[in-house]
């Protein structure tokens, strides 16, 4: 009775959770949303008497997983820029290819011949050990390489520097249209009536073979509000 | 039903008992300071001025409760109550003496670095929901920490578990009253674990010298900068009960938990022993952070990742091969 | 040249004083049967504030020290349970210690609303409570309680740590003298500096208290009568001295090597202690050049502001009013001693009133910011500058404040 | 709570994957509603290993675990790359190729 309340509950939490996930407009909530979702998961394995899986589950996702997409927003974004706006633009789309996802598998389980309790008591812990370690040593090993090469891959691909332009054009557009509105902001200053008169022929204004950068490399604000 | 209300009841004593030890610990750890730095410390409210951090909860109390105006109210306001519930949730199957313990898990171990690493999802959504940039930083400093120094620190929990054969707390503490402590008797894997599982822990309470997520001097108050009143003071106390609880996670582990000489005839010695050993092990935690100042980022980073990992993953190997070569372990 | 008009559309002061109270706690005082509960409870919570004093600091000079030094040992402030904590969102109180500038003002103010309610303010030392003797400066704030609601002021320049401790001490007795009070709080208004009311008399203030004695109010008015400086037009200069220009003869005190390369650009003349001006068009090529020989740090760039009829060596008669800007350029480098070491090259440029002093931001990065205060305190225009804002002055200030026809007592501050 | 009650509410959790992955566009979205489809996949395991009283479903799940967390890795570190050239995380921005 217990269960099948305590099933009920978690069945309801988790595909609000999800749903939440994929309806959130905001990604940092969408993620922490899946930890929430992760977490109670976690907790159906409990109800399913799968201790070890719920430990792993929620030390390798909720801790792992999810903080590591947390800091993959953070460092995606922009300070300012961490409200992501995540669009639904198929929706129709979407809709579509769930709710016929959906079906299709309901039918295909409904249909089928399944036990409707366990037909023994539940696996030990000591026996998955045995099992990860015996007859699927193989597998297991093969996954530690898999692991190492996913690491491996995932640090030379984020920190490759020498991608060269694409940045670098960042940099120096940034910089430029900095430039431009400062001498905008100066240009909007010199016209507006101000206690003194405006910068009058007497001072020479820089000649511009003067207002080359020289030392510093900064960028002249001539050549850039051009 | 009768395992469920002793549960209940076991956690609500043990509850109370980690809070009202992390209160009296805010108190020592003033005074110890003070010491420290030539000051006496607390002196006016109640003898020895042992009342200071009632004073504290007092005035919190009574404090406004602010709410960043663009920040995110929810999560500003769930972060530190699931900071403390984590630090909490982690004193559950902390073995106090054989029978006191409030759920005797049998991956027990598990749990406790399962609910550990979710403090720090706590507290990056501290820092993102405060919608300020310091306590956005604090926030991701503490994640890139938290995720580096899970590994050693799971790897190191690793050792005991191996050696014993289980990963409840409780069978790893009657594994060491039958041998001896694990910090003393495979001296190999057993003493450098300890060492590796007591300063993945400091890192991961975010204390001196790990505490680059708060740190005062570059980031204000760290993740905590926008919080105010009880908030305030739920992490204040938080993080006390996160030390706390992470020193006699490390006693039952490493030092033998409850097991001693006469504990087994006399169990409330047993709880004295525990005690004793995690409040000495807090005691050297409030010592380092007295005496060392803090590590660049850089260089947490590099201890953990150059240092403790492969440290800590020979030891989990020693420790097989203890288990493998010498009898009478299991 | 029209003297700048002090800015004067600012905040009017605002005496409501402390109004404002919780509606909360009225209405559960109201309520029977509580006020059994409450009375203890009330009792509770003032023993918490009292004990629990925690300390934003918010220090910017001297006085700064001493807050330093009273957490430190000797004094410890933890002995009554007060430490300084780093947001104003923990602290209790503020303790403004130092002088506090037109320009800090709005900032404290807002740390102060950043701070959650109860909160008190303690003045410490002299600037915080009257300005002191930067108090007719125009932009020092003649003491804090001007825009805050100052609870206890700690005489002192600076105060000794024991002097805030018993500060902090008045402090919680006043916190306990007002315990079974409503919580009242004061009004706290939007936008600028919304002045409370002064809570010390001032001396020369036209709110003057009637309890000082005569002898004081004498004094006081006559200190008020006499002319805080003088209007600059009065000041007197020795005339020019008859030496004609033109001696190209430069001083040992100058560099040789480079008397070539000024002349080059234009210096006619090495003055013995005040720098050869170059003339406007040439500024730049100098300082290029001068870059390119090795002096790439800019020491300092210092303005001066001359009415028509003065000048740097005097009264001139009939001349403009202008602009003098003195640039300095060291060489930088590893050489020492009496070999190498350090070489200064100065000069300056007249920029007549209405002109403007091609910027050295371009040449010399670090010319940015110098030339941006000159620009804001003494009204020197640069053109091409990158990014001619104020710097020292808030950005709604009119005026530059060393201008010589900067009115002496003109009182630029809402509260003057 | 019987198996084929786990296993429609898996293949809900697979569902709500499958609509999020249709509707994203950033590139951490899609991470996250494929997370969700793993997840569904794993509940499936460690259903008919309770139903089935074997350990093999869970053997399978932390197999399937181990994966996911590989995978994680590397699409977060093409996540950064994307965001590094293109300055945008969106999926949109990756059309063309570039030798």
């Amino acid at each position: 009775m217990i269960t099948t309340i305590g099933f009920g509950l978690l069945a309801a939490l988790l595909v609000g959770s999800a749903l939440y996930v994929v309806r959130a407009t905001n990604l940092v909530h969408s993620v922490l949303g899946l930890g929430v979702t992760l977490s109670i998961t976690a907790l159906l394995y409990a109800l399913l008497e799968a201790n070890f899986v719920a430990g792993v589950q929620v030390l390798l996702y909720v801790g792992g997983v999810v903080t590591l997409m947390i800091f993959g927003v953070m460092v995606t974004r922009r300070h300012d820029g961490i409200v992501v706006r995540s669009d639904s633009a198929n929706e129709v789309r979407g809709l579509l290819g769930g709710g016929g996802i959906f079906v299709l598998l309901a039918l295909s389980i409904l249909e089928s011949d399944l036990p409707s309790s366990p037909v023994g008591p539940a696996p030990s812990t000591a026996s998955l050990a045995s099992e990860l370690l015996g007859p699927h040593v193989v597998a297991f090993e093969a996954l530690s390489m898999l692991l190492l090469a996913a690491i491996v891959g995932a640090i030379v691909i984020a920190r490759r520097r020498d991608f060269g332009e694409p940045r670098q054009d960042l940099v120096t557009r940034a910089r430029a249209a900095r430039e431009a509105l400062r001498v905008e902001a100066l240009r909007a200053e010199a016209e507006a009536p101000s206690p003194e008169p405006a910068a009058s022929d007497a001072a020479e204004p820089p000649r511009a073979d003067e207002a080359l950068p020289s030392t510093d490399g900064s960028v002249p604000a001539q050549e850039a509000s051009s | 039903m009768s395992a469920l209300l002793r549960g209940f009841v076991y956690g609500l004593l043990v509850v109370n008992a980690v809070l009202l030890t992390s209160a009296v610990n805010i108190w020592f750890e003033r005074k110890f300071s003070a010491r420290m730095q030539s000051r006496v410390g607390p002196t006016r409210v109640g003898p020895l001025g042992l009342l200071q951090p009632f004073a504290d909860v007092a005035k919190l109390m009574s404090k406004e409760d602010t709410v960043p105006a663009s920040g995110n109210r929810v999560l500003f306001t769930a972060a530190p109550l699931l900071a403390t519930v984590c630090a909490l949730a982690a004193a559950a199957v902390v073995p106090f003496t054989p029978d006191v313990v409030a759920a005797d898990l049998d991956v027990g171990v598990l749990w406790v670095l399962a609910v550990g690493s979710i403090t720090t999802i706590a507290i990056f959504m501290a820092g993102w929901a405060s919608n300020n940039k310091f306590a956005l930083l604090g926030g991701m400093r503490s994640i890139a920490q938290a995720v580096s120094y899970e590994v050693p620190l799971v790897l190191s929990a690793m050792v005991p578990v191996v050696l014993s054969g289980t990963m409840s707390l409780s069978g790893i503490v009657t594994w060491q009253s039958e041998h001896l402590w694990i910090a003393a008797w495979p001296l190999i894997p057993g003493l450098p674990a300890f060492v590796i599982f007591f300063l993945a822990m400091t890192a991961e309470a975010n204390r001196i010298p790990f505490d680059i997520p708060e740190a005062e001097s570059e980031l204000v108050a760290g993740v905590t900068t926008e919080y105010s009143g009880m908030k305030f003071a739920l992490f204040y106390v938080g993080e006390y009960a996160h030390t706390l609880v992470g020193s006699a996670i490390a006693s039952a582990l490493f030092l033998g938990g409850w097991s001693g000489p006469m504990a087994a005839t006399m169990p409330w010695l047993g709880l004295v022993y525990m005690v004793v050993k995690t409040l000495f092990l807090f005691f050297m935690i409030t010592w380092v952070r007295w005496s060392l100042v803090r590590f660049r980022s850089d260089q947490l980073l590099a201890i953990c990742w150059k240092w403790l990992v492969p440290i800590s993953v020979g030891l989990v190997l020693v420790a097989a091969l203890w288990v493998e070569l010498v009898p009478g372990v299991h | 040249m029209g003297v700048d008009k002090p800015r004067t559309s600012l905040p009017l002061f605002d005496e409501g004083g402390r109004s404002y109270e919780h509606p909360l706690y009225d209405k559960l005082l109201s309520m029977p049967g509580l006020s059994v509960g409450v009375a203890p409870l009330d009792r509770l919570l003032t023993w918490g504030l009292t004990n629990s004093l925690w300390v934003f600091p918010m220090a910017t000079s001297c006085c700064g020290i001493e807050l330093m030094a009273a957490a430190a040992s000797r004094v410890d402030l933890d002995r009554m349970g007060t430490f300084y904590r780093g947001t104003p969102r923990q602290g209790d109180v503020m303790v403004v210690a130092g002088t506090i500038t037109v320009k800090m003002a709005p900032r404290v103010k807002r740390l102060w609303e950043q701070m959650p309610e109860p909160k008190w303010a303690i003045a410490m030392g002299s600037c915080a409570i009257s300005g002191d003797f930067y108090r007719d400066l125009y932009p020092v704030v003649p003491g804090i309680d001007t825009f805050l609601p100052v609870d206890v002021y700690i005489p002192g320049c600076p105060p000794n740590p024991e002097s805030l401790m018993a500060g902090l001490l008045e402090l919680a007795a006043k916190i306990r003298s007002e315990q079974g009070k409503p919580l009242t709080a004061p009004v706290q208004k939007t936008g600028g500096l919304v002045a409370t009311k002064p809570s010390i008399a001032r001396i020369g203030d036209p709110e003057r208290d009637p309890s000082l004695s005569d002898q004081q109010m004498e004094a006081a008015s006559r200190a008020a009568e006499s002319p805080v400086a003088r209007p600059a037009e009065e000041l007197e200069m020795p005339p020019v001295p008859e030496t004609a220009p033109g001696t190209v003869a430069a001083p040992p005190t100058f560099a040789p090597e480079l008397v070539e390369l000024f002349q080059a650009h234009g210096v006619v003349d090495f003055p013995k202690d005040a720098p050869p001006v170059v003339p406007l068009a040439r500024h730049v090529a100098l300082a290029r050049a001068l870059v390119e020989r090795g002096y790439k740090q800019l020491v300092y760039v210092v303005a001066s502001h001359w009415l028509a009829g003065k000048g740097r060596s005097g009264n001139v008669a009939g001349g403009p009013e202008h602009h003098e800007v003195a640039y300095g350029l060291r060489t930088v480098g590893p050489k020492r001693g009496a070999e190498g070491g350090s070489k200064l090259a100065w000069w300056s440029v007249r920029v007549e009133a209405g002109g403007a002093a091609p910027t050295l931001a371009h040449v010399i990065a670090g010319a940015d910011w110098q030339e941006r205060e000159q620009w804001d305190l003494v009204g020197v225009r640069f053109s091409g500058h990158p990014d001619l804002r104020r710097l020292m002055m808030p950005d709604d200030w009119s005026g530059h404040p060393l201008r010589k026809d900067y009115p002496a007592d003109a009182h630029t501050a809402p509260w003057r | 709570m019987t198996l084929t009650t786990c296993l429609l509410l898996a293949s809900a959790l697979f569902s709500v994957g499958v609509y999020g992955l249709l509707t994203r566009q950033q590139l951490v979205a899609v991470l996250v509603s494929v997370e969700l489809m793993a997840n569904a996949a794993n509940i499936v395991l460690v259903a008919f290993s309770h139903f089935t009283a074997s350990p093999l479903g869970q053997v399978f799940t932390l197999f399937a675990l181990a994966i996911t967390v590989a995978e994680v890795a590397v699409g977060l570190a093409l996540a950064l790359l994307l965001y590094r050239t293109h300055a945008s995380s969106r999926l949109d921005a990756a059309k063309e190729m570039n030798g």
